[in-house]
């Protein structure tokens, strides 16, 4: 089969085309849900992101296990998340993934290694490196990833995982999505010096890539988990990139200030991942286009299907609000 | 709400160049409530900070012991656990620890509570935990203008206070008087007078209850609101006289049962005005678990109108059995 | 205790491969409760960890959500501050928030309570604070046989579960069957049954409450010990049996006093058995204050067999104002 | 006036003999009290690492700031603690520096700068950040200084410290003392990498030193800490050093197979760092016996004093159990 964008075959970059599609097309519906006041909670979007949780999930299986974020929808939907009850879940309904409980914040599948999104900010690094002890004491194989906001990186527990994870060689890799903003901070002004460095101090590889070039992601993860894989220890990815969006959908309400230059956003907005990857794929074969609307249309139905699927789900019953607490109760 | 503590954080720092703030993303304010501190009183006393909040309560702390006087907001309660740390183990302690030798002057920010579909991690009500350290001081406002006059004593005592503000409830009206007036903190408010039955409601659930009263009051039942404004330290006094009054007692508290204020209060009752009462104490708190996402689960396990007019009517109709 | 304690380990370990077990120095083995386990299962199964309490609570956290059963050890209980994030905010949440989805079979071990002189930062009771998060089991045991059964118990068990024992008096002498045993979570023993009033008493507090029960049978005053052994899950219908008997209710916890588990017992059994109480609940606890150093200071905040035989006697001694 | 060991004063040098020679006599006392029972709560003694201690507090004043840990006694002696107080303080008696509520894990003296020594591995770090914060807004030079173990540097904390102290260019001085040991795990087993390096991330400058010579310390501390003074920022040492004594005193009793090489212990012995810089000033004047044999004189005396003043100090009163908790009740 013919291979471009650095060897790899058409058909993944295809696949990689669909789910980075999948999940901008399942955000841009939450984003207008949010805007109409459909949706009970909060909801932080990952536009312009995709191609982190895209290169890096088309290396995992269902057994391998990831840890998310609090914009966590497209790590969820990249590692085989279902979109209709991701959808329920975010409009509150009982045929959510958990039921209504959890949210936006916490979709997760166990089912399918998602041990999920996560509400509190560096709080997925420390069960990522859990669950890689897990696996390695299986000895199957498998792997474990983290992906964690640059925000995230100046929680101390990160280094606590590398420490840990470099002791005991742990098949974990920590993927550190850099989009330039902790919230409305900028980067520069809560984080001093070079992420990925980080690792260097406990002998980890770590490595900095385009986040915005799905190839380049998953390249990189590519050596990572296989290094993991194969029992040769963890690393560190810190993907460079940028969130189209604002940090949470409803900031138009309290953000009275700009805390950045549109003309920034609309640089990044050139740089957008599926566009780009669009255009790859055109220039190598102009023939690609077919593929690329048949792509995109059946990523339409997906969306209109998780919509479907979410109003027609009822409300969860009060009645269950006390919810598993405990599983010996 | 965030008005009100809005001004008390303006004119405090006004007053006081002493006073440092920091914590995350204080300069865009979230909440509203640190708004245009940055730009009025500058990079140097308003500081935003990484998220690492086992390093700024530390540094609260710290920063406290060298002679300043300092907020630093936590954000959401639940992020307090992530920096409990140097809250439990340093800020409560360390006074202590040196037999007096040091006062530790800070005041801490954080939303508690839910209401908003912020889901379990960001709707924990954290005053039972953070009161059962003993070391640290815990103010739960019920109206704007308690905010500020609440705020300010925070700020201007030379312990750890906890300012706790309801979540999601902040964009609250109610009248906030334009002077620099504070209210002392262990002092708690009659809210409304009544003979029938003594309501002790906390921070946000001073609204529900004193509607609860309202509504009752149409049928000539008279419930007392007492308002405790401040949890630790707690003005037991009020409670106890407002109890020997009634004879009768329901305690809300927007926290899990168990360990509760509420089951604290409870406690104080049943040992200090045993003689008054002629019915059970009730509690109305929230259920043993966590906060769920979706609206209907989350109105099923918060205190309401409802749950709170249920459990007066039941004190009031309890009978000693024959 | 410890040598129970290690027992049970042993056999948990060996009977179920899936355990592993981590901490910081669980190979040397502060307690002893660890010892000799890293030699018989290895390094892969028994691991000794960096001090990052924040990692390691959340790992066990992640390792026990990817099929593992974990034991977590924390060491002192004031650590678990340390580590409070993932207990409180992924341990005690991700199950609910999910749905139930997952099993989280985690059993953290630590050491919580004074005695020993180790001043504010090792002595600590957490119980309170911990059974305030609604989503962690509690063990606190009161006796060495007790302590092997709840803890092979909390091993078994598919939730997180505190198993806390008390510092210091881990070396305390009694009884422990050869045989596999387990005591279910959830139900209070009575350790001395009497009809005049009933003696709560949790932990490392049975010993000195038996010891008063006993000092004050000679006086032909029959006080019913009853001991909850699990804090979460609660077996409040004993101890409401029992008040029910005796009329009369006293609660012995080593835990600063406000929103103690003393507190809480207090409340719902002046909600649930209020027509059977005679006299007002009483509670032996910690002031609100840090556990000082000096054995003398130390010995004025720690309930003891002195103010729980006054505690005892008051409320038996207590009469309805006329 | 003749200067040797790196150009410092001997002076100097005579005053950091006698200032680890008290924290040593002091420390030896509290060993035998200990073994006979007299101390009512467990100690970790610094016996081995006085250098440390002594040649980065040469360069404080009493209004810089320190911040210590669970092996305290040393920092507070070189800060200028009062050895009589301390004492007490250990005893548990009521003129101890903290009334007998603190103990020797606690051992602080606000009014000489020192926070005080901390229960809780790695809890003075954060306290150090804040206290350099204050003296930073107060402008006038004065630097914080958080002395910490390598066991302490695998707490996240320190990572968050090092970016915010970074970030802020924070008068903070960051000490650790790699005494190869976290309690009975040897250093290598729990501490991946190197502890020197995990500054240069954050892009601050790091320097590992030999800890058992005054004089390397002296050195390293006295271009941090101008650094600091100066306003240009932090600076984390790394000091090697070896604790010749168990952890904890006590260890004895739960302790059954040795965690440790008996011929190691005696080469680091054999580096005693009281005995390197005696050595040193011999070398350099042999007339300097006498001042010495003074300097141990007066420090026998010193710990002699404290004892006495310690046992004639009465019990703390029970009824001022409840003791301080608020500064306005
Ligand atoms: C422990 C904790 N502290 C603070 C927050 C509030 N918060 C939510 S998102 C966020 C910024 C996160 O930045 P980053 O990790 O870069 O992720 P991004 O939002 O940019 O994807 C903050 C501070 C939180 N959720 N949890
Ligand atoms: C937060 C916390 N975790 C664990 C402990 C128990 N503990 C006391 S000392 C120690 C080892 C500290 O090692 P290091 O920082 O290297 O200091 P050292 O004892 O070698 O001077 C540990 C684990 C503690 N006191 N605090
Ligand atoms: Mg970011
Ligand atoms: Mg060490």
């Amino acid at each position: 089969m013919a291979s471009i964008g650095g060897n790899l075959p058409r058909e993944e970059l295809l696949e990689m085309y669909r789910g980075m599609l999948t999940i901008r097309r399942m955000e841009e519906q939450l984003a207008r849900d949010c805007a109409a006041g459909k949706l009970p909670g909060p909801v932080h979007l990952y536009v312009g992101e995709e191609a982190i949780a895209v290169g890096v999930c088309r290396h995992l299986s269902e057994r391998d296990w990831i840890t998310s974020t609090h914009r966590g929808h497209g790590h969820f939907l990249a590692k085989g998340g279902d979109p209709a009850r991701m959808m329920a879940e975010i409009y509150g309904r009982a045929d959510g993934i958990c039921g209504g409980f959890g949210g936006s914040m916490h979709v997760a599948d166990f089912s399918k290694g998602i041990i999920g999104a996560n509400g509190i900010v560096g709080g997925g690094i420390a069960l990522a490196a859990g669950a890689a002890l897990a696996v390695q004491l299986d000895g199957d194989g498998r792997v474990a990833v983290a992906f964690f906001g640059d925000g995230a990186a100046n929680q101390g527990v990160l280094a606590e995982a590398l420490n840990v994870a470099a002791l005991w060689k742990l098949p974990l890799l920590l993927v550190c999505e850099n989009n330039g903003f902790s919230e409305f901070s900028p980067t520069a002004t809560v984080t001093a010096g070079s992420i990925a460095e980080r690792a260097r101090p406990f002998g980890l590889p770590s490595v900095e890539v385009d986040g915005n070039d799905v190839v380049a992601v998953w390249q990189a993860a590519d050596v990572a988990v296989r290094r993991a894989r194969e029992g040769r220890g963890p690393s560190l990815i810190e993907a460079r990139t940028y969130r189209t969006r604002g940090h949470v959908e409803y900031e138009v309400t309290f953000i009275t200030e700009p805390y950045r230059d549109e003309a920034e956003v609309e640089a990044w907005r050139a740089r957008d991942p599926i566009d780009r990857l669009a255009r790859r794929l055109r220039e190598e074969d102009p023939a690609v286009e077919a593929k690329l609307a048949a792509i995109a249309a059946a990523v339409e139905e997906t969306v209109r299907a998780a919509v479907r699927f979410a109003e027609a789900s009822p409300e969860p019953d009060p009645a269950s609000a006390r919810g598993h607490m405990f599983a010996n109760a | 709400m965030i008005q009100a503590m809005n001004e008390a954080l303006f004119e405090e720092m006004e007053r006081d160049p002493s006073i440092v703030l920091f914590g995350e993303d204080v300069k865009a304010s979230l909440f509203g409530d640190t708004k245009g501190l940055w730009k009025r009183f500058g990079p140097d006393r308003v500081r935003d900070t990484p998220i690492s909040e086992a390093l700024i309560s530390g540094m609260a702390v710290g920063c406290a012991a060298a002679g300043r006087r300092v907020v630093c907001h936590m954000m959401f309660g639940n992020f307090v656990y992530t920096g409990m740390d140097a809250i439990a183990n340093q800020a409560a302690k360390l006074r202590y620890m040196t037999n007096g030798q040091i006062r530790l002057p800070i005041t801490f920010l954080a939303v508690s509570g839910g209401g908003r579909s912020a889901a379990a991690q960001h709707s924990d009500a954290i005053h039972p935990v953070l009161a059962n350290l003993g070391g640290v001081k815990i103010v739960m406002p019920g109206s704007p203008a308690d905010a500020k006059g609440l705020l300010k004593a925070a700020i201007r005592d030379d312990d750890p206070v906890f300012f706790l503000q309801a979540a999601g409830r902040g964009g609250e009206p109610g009248e906030v008087p334009e002077e620099d007036y504070v209210i002392p903190l262990g002092q708690a408010a009659i809210r409304r007078p009544g003979r029938d039955l003594t309501l002790v409601a906390i921070g946000a659930m001073v609204r529900p209850a004193l509607k609860t009263a309202e509504a009752l009051a149409g049928e000539g039942i008279e419930v007392e609101v007492v308002d405790p404004r401040t949890v630790v330290p707690l003005d037991l006094k009020t409670i106890l006289g407002s109890v020997r009054r009634t004879g009768r007692l329901v305690i809300v508290d927007e926290a899990r049962d168990t360990c509760s204020v509420a089951s604290h209060v409870a406690a104080l009752v049943a040992e200090r005005a045993f003689e008054a009462l002629v019915a059970p104490i009730r509690r109305v708190t929230v259920p043993d678990c966590c906060i769920p996402y979706a609206p209907v689960l989350e109105r099923a396990v918060l205190p309401s109108v409802e749950t709170i007019e249920r459990a007066v009517r039941e004190t009031l109709d309890w009978r000693r059995p024959a």
